[in-house]
């Protein structure tokens, strides 16, 4: 295709995935409440709008005209960069993410990815972890001991998990041997005898569930989120934050929920792969739909962990790091190499 | 097209940068991370010689010298705390007594 | 596109560059540290550049996303503030720096010199993962157990080190040694 | 070798002695110490006779191997045993004598505070003396040698506080270290030209080499450094200085020691290497000439001593002199001869004189004696028959054996009538001095002081003889006297074993029926008797003279000697023999040492090179250590400095290559 339509095609498509995305985010943390609100039972947001549903509106509009007021005695220059570094890495390893096959769209066929990196899964990787500094500068740069506390929490215990993290997908890797998002699921298309989904997610289970624990914890989620533990720490490293920033830092934790559950079902759920039949139209469309339904199910996981799990002590929560969740990775790990080695 | 010796230069001045980082700095802190900034500027120059001579191994080395800027910041910041509790500072010229 | 890789090439540098230089000039080490990471990020830059898309992602995880984390982790832990400006050593300025000076000079005039302009191409050397894993598990195969054996004793000795009270902040300091 | 004769034992029991009384003789009684002592030594006496008893029934020589020791190469040495007719000879005197000594000192030294030391001193010395005479080679003969040597240091400076007894021990060591520096480099000759130091193997190497009677060689030259030793070993010219002075030591060690046993070792080593002697004539010549002028000169300075030891010492010097001229006529068995009644009648001498001097209280000037006769019979008559027998008169011991020397030295055909003839001389003197001492000892009256202080304290505290105040002379105990009664009884038939050749014909498997005996037949038996009337006749002349000056006219001595007034000094003063070498050797050396290698080389050359390299480097690190100021930044300094030069150089270097290319 010629060059001009190649970059029109990213423009249109990053104009359109950061809406999904932070759209999706907005209506995440409705979910949230409601959800939660429910668990408990409560009614959740209800005000504004049907079932509050426009809540996420009100909040946006909220934060937006708040006063953006800077505490003295912060180091300034890092106070503002924080959040944007957060929200903006968090933002952006969405675009390695593919949501589907390609589309034919006036005779070019446009993949349903911003940017097709035969190595996404490593950018992600290297993506969320440079995250990590939005926190443990937001924490340092806000003078106060409590943001401390909560930047040297997140930042110990996300360079911890990170490491999991990485080792969990190494047994995916090694099944597809491939770092290419798109073709690791293409890996997992077709079915085993017919009607259990090639997905590696049975291969897989252990790698899965090290994967999960270890996204818990990078997303600073219950039962890993010790940097915003309210009882011990006002609220972590945010304490100093208001209005758009304080703002920025939600959206960034929420927009790297999505991101996780993205990864997970890439990886682990087959991704857009599904039943697929109805016209042309709907049969372009339904693997989005299946992609999207299978983010819903990991976001409303989340949200169900959270309203049911307590949070762990700091020293459970490295011990778990470290003397279980990476033993067991190394374990799968080992043991998926043998297997495939046969 | 870019030709090596550009690589070659920005390395060499990265490493002199380190250098020099080194010299000048008086943070202990700071004097870690110009060395550190040495060790990028080295890994560059691999990475430009293997592109050019086609040897992969050039890469190669790259990772080796990473793992050890991993394992030297790992154990030289390990020191470093353990300076700081000693000396209550971490400025190098206040750290010139050879044992405390 | 042999203009747009030198452009990109000149961009990365430039930023390579100044991070270098504002490491120098910064007098806060978190500042110090933050530009050392542009460093790290453009080089990782000028990687891909040179086609070695896999030791740039992994230049990204393990230097900007760990060890520099670990940086800044420290320089959080010990509360480093502005670096004093004490006079420390004249040697150091004496010879330290013209030593610098004049070697620098030397090797830019041999490369100069001596490397001429043979141009590399963009992505000249694809260094894909598993090209490069097979060459490390197997001509390397022995340097790599080494360097395994080099980790272990980093990690033991950077806990035995860091761990002098109960309350060690030595567990991070673990971790990048592992990824 | 049938029978396995465990020669070692001998040596090793007495060092078994040593052991036990050197580590637990401090703690332990005097008596526990003296059984010990005395067990040790008379086992290996005992076993001696056994060996002796068993080797007449097996073959000599009889060789027993106990240990390799060194092995470098072609060349080896081993710890092994040699025994042969001469070695037998030695081993019964040595233990014998040696035995009976022991004996002697539990009386003469029981009050001595280091009772423990002597005896553990004495039986080292058995130790050593035995393992020289029993040695298979050269090496192991060596170490006797120091270890008699050593022994004898020890001996001489037993009483060590007092100041003449430490340096007459000093002086012993020292000149012995000059005799065997000469035995050492006669080893080291032995070693590069016949590769090997084993007697057997080395004389089969020389036997067939012929004579060097055209001038000096290789033999020659390792006869003479022999020679030198056992000119060290056994005080003969120019090295006998040593041995009056040795008489500082207690009387037994002079008996043990400096008469019966060690001295003769040089004779013992001479006569062992006769094989390169015989074929060394001028060697053999020196060997005579050495003997024969300290036979004569030894003897003179005798006359005029007044210390009753020195006196004695002065004979022991002699008479080895004449057991040297023997050998050097190449009559080895009569020196063996002498050598042997020589132990018997001066270790006698010698342990009578310690009875005399035990008897007076410490006393050893004969002029502060006399007429001790009536005191102490039992010490006269055994020393007036060891006089007889020293002087030469018949039958007793000592007439055989030297008349068998004159004998040789005059029908020899290495000998010649100028060595009988001295020999002569010094027979008469011999046995004028003897009886000299005889009559000034136990004729006339005491001259001796009475009770109070014993004259000059020679033996000081330490000697332990004047712990009780002597009233009058008292004879000694009879722990003493019996073995003096033994050594008289041996004096008299001592010498029977040598009548009609015997000796020689016992001797001759080890010395061959050699030279000496052609020669003895050659020449007619009347010869030999009137010879031997001679000698007779002169020592009968030396008794009656030595009576007419010292006993019916005791004044006439000092006239004689004033009328030859420088003379008389000259001799009294042992010709100034120890001046001289002190002119000559000692203070040139001493000088020597302060001036140059003292001062000169220790302090100016080493001691400033080294205290200036210390110095510069002292200084030199002053200025560099403000390198290391600890100051982590200025190290960086210097690195980045240093690599630049590097890189400088480097690059020159490749300028040059590119040049070249």
């Amino acid at each position: 295709m010629p060059i001009w339509i190649y970059i029109l095609s990213s423009v249109i498509k990053s104009a359109l995935v950061l809406f999904i995305l932070l759209t999706a985010v907005a209506y995440t943390v409705w979910l949230e409440r409601k959800v939660v609100g429910h668990m408990q039972n409560r009614w959740g947001p209800t005000r504004v709008g049907p079932f509050g549903l426009l809540q996420p509106a009100a909040d946006g509009i909220k934060f937006l005209f708040k006063e953006d007021l800077t505490p003295p005695h912060v180091y300034k220059p890092l106070f503002l960069a924080a959040p944007l570094i957060a929200v903006i890495f968090a933002l952006t390893s969405i675009a390695v993410i593919p949501f589907g096959n390609s589309i034919r769209l006036f005779g070019y066929d446009i993949p349903l990815q911003i940017a097709d990196v035969n190595t996404g899964l490593l950018l992600i990787l290297g993506i969320t972890s440079i995250g990590v500094y939005g926190v443990a500068l937001a924490g340092w740069s806000s003078n106060n001991k409590y943001s401390l506390l909560g930047g040297l929490r997140a930042s110990a215990q996300m360079v911890s998990y990170e490491i999991s993290l990485g080792l969990s997908l190494v047994g995916v890797l090694i099944l597809s041997g491939s770092l290419s998002l798109r073709e690791i699921v293409d890996a997992q298309g077709g079915h085993f005898w017919g009607f259990i989904p090639h997905w590696n997610i049975f291969t897989q289970p252990i790698g899965f569930f090290c994967y999960l624990m270890a996204a818990y914890a990078e997303t600073n989620r219950i039962p890993f989120d010790l940097p915003e533990a309210e009882t011990e720490l006002v609220a972590g490293y945010h304490t100093e934050y208001s209005a758009m920033k304080f703002a920025m830092f939600f959206m960034a934790e929420y927009a790297n929920m999505i991101t996780v559950a993205c990864l997970a079902t890439l990886l682990f759920f087959g991704g857009w792969h599904g039943p697929i039949f109805g016209p042309i139209l709907l049969q372009d469309l339904l693997p989005v739909f299946w992609f999207a339904a299978k983010i819903f199910v990991f976001l409303f996981v989340y949200i169900w962990v959270r309203g049911t799990l307590p949070r762990f002590r700091y020293d459970q929560l490295m011990a778990f790091g470290w003397k279980f969740l990476l033993p067991l990775a190394l374990v799968n790990l080992i043991a998926t190499a043998i297997a495939v080695a046969w | 097209m870019v030709p090596l010796s550009y690589y070659l230069v920005l390395s060499g001045i990265l490493f002199a940068c380190g250098v020099a980082g080194f010299l000048i700095k008086r943070n202990i802190i700071t004097i870690f991370m110009s060395i550190e900034l040495m060790l990028n500027g080295v890994n560059l120059s691999f990475v430009a010689f293997a592109a050019h001579w086609h040897a992969l191994a050039g890469q190669v080395f790259v990772f080796f010298v990473m793992v050890v800027a991993a394992a030297e910041a790992a154990v030289g910041l390990a020191i470093i705390i353990a300076v700081y509790r000693t000396r209550e500072t971490l400025n190098v010229d206040q750290v010139n007594l050879l044992k405390l | 596109m042999i203009s747009v890789h030198l452009i990109l090439f000149l961009a990365f540098g430039a930023v390579a560059l100044a991070g270098a230089i504002n490491l120098l000039a910064q007098t806060h080490p978190i500042n110090s540290a933050l530009s050392l990471i542009a460093v790290m990020a453009a080089l990782a830059g000028e990687y891909l550049l040179l086609g070695a898309e896999f030791v740039a992602a992994v230049q990204v995880i393990v230097y900007a996303g760990a060890v520099m984390v670990l940086f800044v982790f420290t320089i959080m832990l010990l509360n480093a503030g502005v670096e004093e400006n004490t006079k420390g050593s004249k040697v150091a300025i004496m010879f330290g720096v013209p030593g610098v000076l004049i070697g620098s000079l030397l090797v830019a005039w041999v490369v100069l010199r001596h490397s001429g302009t043979e141009a590399v191409a963009a992505g000249a050397l694809p260094g894909s993962p598993k090209t490069l894993g097979s060459l490390l598990f197997h001509e390397f195969l022995l340097p790599f157990e080494i360097t395994s054996i080099l980790i272990l004793i980093a990690i033991m000795g950077a806990v035995v080190l860091a761990s002098k009270p109960p309350t060690s902040p030595a567990a991070p300091t673990l971790t990048e040694v592992v990824d | 070798m049938t029978a396995n004769l465990n020669l070692w034992l001998i040596p090793v029991l007495p060092l078994a002695g040593t052991a036990i009384n050197g580590f637990l003789g401090k703690k332990s009684s005097r008596t526990a110490v003296s059984a010990v002592g005395l067990f040790f030594s008379g086992a290996a006496f005992l076993w001696a006779l056994k060996v002796a008893w068993q080797a007449s029934s097996i073959d000599l020589p009889y060789q027993e191997f106990l240990a390799h020791w060194i092995r470098s190469g072609a060349f080896s040495v081993d710890f092994a045993f040699y025994l042969d007719q001469l070695s037998l000879i030695m081993l019964l005197v040595v233990t014998g004598v040696g035995f009976l000594i022991h004996i002697y000192s539990v009386g003469y030294m029981w009050e001595d505070p280091s009772y423990y030391r002597f005896f553990t001193y004495l039986n080292l010395f058995m130790f050593f003396m035995l393992t020289l005479i029993l040695a298979n080679n050269y090496l192991q003969m060596f170490i006797g040698w120091e270890g008699v040597g050593l022994v004898s240091y020890l001996l001489v400076g037993f009483w060590f506080t007092k100041d003449s007894a430490a340096s007459a021990g000093k002086k012993a060591f020292i000149v012995n270290r000059i005799g065997d520096f000469g035995f050492l480099i006669a080893l080291f000759l032995i070693i590069q030209h016949f590769g090997s130091l084993n007697f057997t193997q080395v004389f089969d190497r020389v036997h067939p080499l012929a004579p060097e009677t055209a001038g000096a060689g290789l033999l020659t030259a390792i006869a003479l450094l022999l020679m030198v030793g056992a000119a060290g070993k056994s005080a003969q010219i120019p090295l006998y200085v040593w041995l009056p002075d040795a008489m500082e030591g207690p009387t037994p060690v002079s008996a043990l020691i400096h008469a019966a046993t060690m001295v003769t070792a040089g004779v013992y080593m001479v006569s062992r290497s006769h094989v390169i002697f015989e074929r060394a004539p001028v060697a053999l010549t020196v060997v005579a000439i050495i003997g024969t002028l300290t036979a004569l000169f030894a003897a003179t300075i005798g006359i005029v001593q007044t210390d009753i030891k020195k006196v004695l010492a002065y004979s022991t010097i002699s008479q080895l002199g004449y057991m040297f001229m023997a050998c050097g006529v190449g009559a080895f068995s009569a020196g063996i001869f002498h050598l042997m009644t020589h132990a018997f009648f001066k270790g006698l001498l010698f342990l009578a004189a310690g009875s005399v001097i035990h008897a007076v209280g410490g006393e050893q000037d004969m002029r502060k004696m006399g007429g001790l006769k009536s005191y102490i019979p039992w010490t006269f008559m055994t020393m007036g028959i060891a006089t007889l027998a020293i002087s030469g008169i018949p039958p007793f011991a000592g007439f055989w054996s030297k008349d068998e020397i004159l004998w040789k030295a005059f029908s020899s055909e290495h000998g010649s009538w100028i060595y009988w003839l001295i020999g002569l001389i010094t027979a008469f003197i011999t046995s004028f001095y003897m009886f000299r001492l005889l009559f000034m000892t136990f004729w006339g009256d005491y001259r001796g002081a009475q009770g109070d202080d014993h004259g000059h304290d020679s033996h000081g505290s330490s000697h332990g003889h004047d712990g009780h105040g002597h009233g009058e002379p008292h004879e000694s105990p009879m722990v003493m006297l019996v073995p003096l009664m033994i050594l008289a009884l041996l004096s008299v038939v001592g010498g029977l074993v040598g009548i009609g050749d015997r000796f020689d014909h016992f001797l001759s498997p080890v010395f061959g029926t050699g030279i000496a005996e052609a020669a003895g037949e050659a020449a007619s038996k009347a010869t030999e008797y009137i010879l031997m009337g001679i000698s007779v006749l002169v020592a009968v002349l030396g008794l009656l003279l030595a009576y007419f000056l010292y006993v019916s006219r005791p004044h006439l001595p000092q006239r004689i000697a004033a009328s030859l007034n420088g003379f008389y000094e000259t001799v009294l003063h042992k010709y100034y023999v120890d001046e001289i070498y002190a002119a000559l050797f000692v203070k040139p050396l001493i000088e020597g040492s302060t001036q140059i290698l003292w001062q000169g080389i220790d302090r100016k050359v080493i001691d400033d090179t080294i205290n200036n390299a210390a110095d510069g480097a002292k200084h030199v690190s002053d200025e560099v250590r403000h390198m290391q100021s600890g100051n982590l930044r200025s190290y960086a300094g210097w690195i980045a400095a240093g690599a630049a030069c590097v890189i400088a150089w480097m690059l020159w270097l490749g300028m040059g290559l590119g040049a070249g290319k």
